[in-house]
């Protein structure tokens, strides 16, 4: 595509040669390509061509081309088109052909020639360049100076307090789904022992207390014997009211919140107070 | 120092390769995608017709090429090194410490770690066994080790129970590694869950503040919960 | 040749590079494969005190330290040139042919690429439809699509007419590609009107120890319209 070697292979020599003009057209990145070209066999500098020249030949090569294959692409005849009328008016005599709308079709023309021309340059300039992976290489295989220093933690307090919270939360929910089984001193444990009891205890009032049992089973803590101890009192309570109901024993408390106090009914002593207190409790149950 | 080498290497008989060979070759070297093997470059040589004719022995040709390229390199800041898979061009180790880049990457502990440190956070002194019960999970002993290696946590005496376990607290390094003036700067744990009920260890043992209670004047408002 | 740049740079009054700094230097700029900074190459120099105390132009001390650097590769294989973004060590064009066999060769860009190329290179940003209309011929998508993929061209945002076709320039890729340092080192418009030379840049203008002068940068803006 160098202007040195333009013209020999000019698309003109060959629309008069043998060749196929379509193939030759072909070889053009499209009308304006052609045209650059028609214009350098004209002469290199693109200021000084003659754009009538330019135009006739265009146009003889594309209606040589439509002899021999119709389907020329779009943009072909419509530059052809274009061209056809520039020509038209460029033949008309210069004193019927005042308007400037010629010379400014021909001035675009020829500014588009050189336009093109130019990139046409600029492209053989950078194609002419040292280009990378093809006439220099950079180094393959960079090397890494990277050490990765592992040796400092990465600690902060949500981390530590999301941790917390996980662990805690573990174990809590998991006391929900299997709580904790309490053998709690039922009314009836207490009744059982209370009548086994009933006929080894020494005549006479006795305290509740005495009833209890002495150990009580699961208790692993001080707060759950608590708990045990006054489950396991308000069943022997429980049982002392049933035993008193059926006429068995007899219960008395002195004052409120004081000892309460049990003994067998055979025994003649009983006085008001123990039957009204009696009652009272067993309102309560 | 090229001479000795030349020397026990026969060099007598040897024709020694030229600088374009040793310009090509050093290209070849470093624009290479991998290391270059010695057979790659041997090869390379006789496609281009680049062994001087009357080299007998190809190997020790190439082997003194490389020891000619490693010499023209002697006061340079990167030289041919051999490698697995063949040579490579690589930064002299007196100016590659200068040139590395330090990425920190700290790491992370692992998730019994941190529950374990968090639980000794907040129940110190503590033994192993209060952890495993509110962890819920057996202590793996690497757990408490990692911690103690990382200086986060301490023996704190003994616990005056059958077995005497060793109580755990936290140490200053904790402080510093999470950048707590003190442990009352922790939040509480009635501030961290309302709806969490007692654990097993009892109320009045869990606020972290104990150690430095004279400084935490809220501690006590918050027993009441 | 190094005292001729030397002495055209005022070199009697500058302290000159000592060997260590030329290997740390030419260490830099090899370990990697992106082109490195003056301005990292200074900061380095600064950070490690390289620079001889009494060095009042640090800049000046740089471009000497690499014209100093480019001459020790005179008969190398690779060698340090400046191109956007900084200075890489490449391979020297002469060996190139001989390489390109061994080494996986990237397409060579069509035509209509390397125009389409040079067109957006001198009316960036410019859209699709410019570069049609400036070639005469509607664009092939696959062209587009081969410079995107060589990261030779880029968008550029959108012109704001109807439709908002996207506007495309180059890449730093670009200019590294065509060894070039900025856009300026394009021929000027009024330069590409005349005769440009087919076929590769000699081996004058391109080997390593040219001097700073021939290549300084004053040159006009590029020609973007």
């Amino acid at each position: 595509m160098s202007p040195a070697d333009g013209v020999p292979s000019s698309p003109v020599a060959a629309e008069a040669g043998d060749r196929a003009p379509f193939l030759y057209l072909n070889g053009f990145e499209g009308p304006l390509d052609l045209l650059l070209e028609l214009a350098r066999a004209q002469k290199i500098d693109l200021s000084g061509i003659s754009i009538l020249t330019l135009v006739e030949q265009y146009l003889t090569i594309v209606e040589s081309a439509r002899k021999v294959r119709m389907e020329l692409a779009a943009d072909w005849l419509v530059m052809a088109a274009w061209l056809a009328w520039l020509k038209s008016r460029l033949l008309l005599p210069a004193e019927e052909n005042p308007d400037t709308e010629t010379l400014d079709a021909a001035e675009l023309l020829q500014e588009r020639l050189e336009e093109l021309a130019r990139m046409n340059s600029a492209a053989r300039w950078l194609n002419a360049r040292l280009q990378v992976g093809r006439d220099v290489f950079l180094r393959g295989d960079a090397e890494h100076l990277v050490e990765i220093d592992r040796s400092e933690l990465s600690l902060d307090i949500p981390q530590l307090l999301r941790a917390y919270m996980a662990a805690v939360r573990r174990t809590a929910k998991r006391r929900v789904y299997t709580p904790r089984l309490i053998h709690f001193w039922t009314v009836q444990d207490a009744l059982t022992r209370l009548r086994r009891l009933l006929g080894s205890i020494p005549p006479g009032w006795s305290s509740l207390d005495v009833f209890l049992p002495e150990t009580l089973p699961g208790i692993k803590n001080e707060a759950d014997l608590l708990h045990a101890r006054r489950a396991a009192m308000a069943g022997t309570l429980l049982a002392g009211l049933e035993l008193a109901r059926s006429g068995s024993v007899q219960l008395k408390q002195e004052e409120a919140f004081g000892s309460i106090m049990l003994r067998q009914q055979d025994e003649p002593d009983m006085n008001n107070a123990d039957t009204s207190q009696d009652g009272k409790l067993s309102n309560d149950t | 120092m090229i001479h000795d080498v030349l020397n026990s290497s026969d060099a007598a008989s040897l024709p020694l390769p030229d600088e374009q060979i040793l310009r090509l070759t050093e290209a070849m070297i470093f624009s290479g995608t991998a290391p270059v093997s010695t057979r790659s470059i041997l090869n390379f040589l006789l496609e281009h017709d680049l062994i001087p004719s009357g080299t007998e022995d190809v190997g020790s040709f190439v082997n003194t090429l490389m020891v000619m390229l490693q010499a023209r390199y002697a006061d340079h800041g990167m030289y041919p090194v051999e490698v697995a898979g063949g040579w490579q061009f690589r930064t002299a180790p007196d100016i590659a410490p200068l040139l590395t880049k330090i990425l920190p990457r700290p790491r992370r502990l692992a998730r019994a770690a941190m529950e374990t440190l968090a639980i000794i956070a907040y129940h110190q002194p503590c033994t192993r066994a209060e952890i495993e019960e509110i962890r819920g999970v057996s202590l793996n002993p690497n757990v408490l080790d990692a911690l103690i290696e990382e200086s986060l946590i301490a023996p704190r005496g003994r616990k005056e129970v059958p077995g005497r376990p060793v109580l755990w607290g936290t140490t200053p390094d904790f402080l510093r590694h999470f950048g707590l003036k003190a442990l009352s700067e922790l939040p509480r744990r009635e501030e961290l869950m309302m709806d969490i009920p007692d654990g097993p260890v009892s109320r009045e043992e869990t606020s972290p503040p104990r150690a430095q209670a004279e400084t935490d004047k809220q501690a006590e408002g918050a027993e009441t919960a």
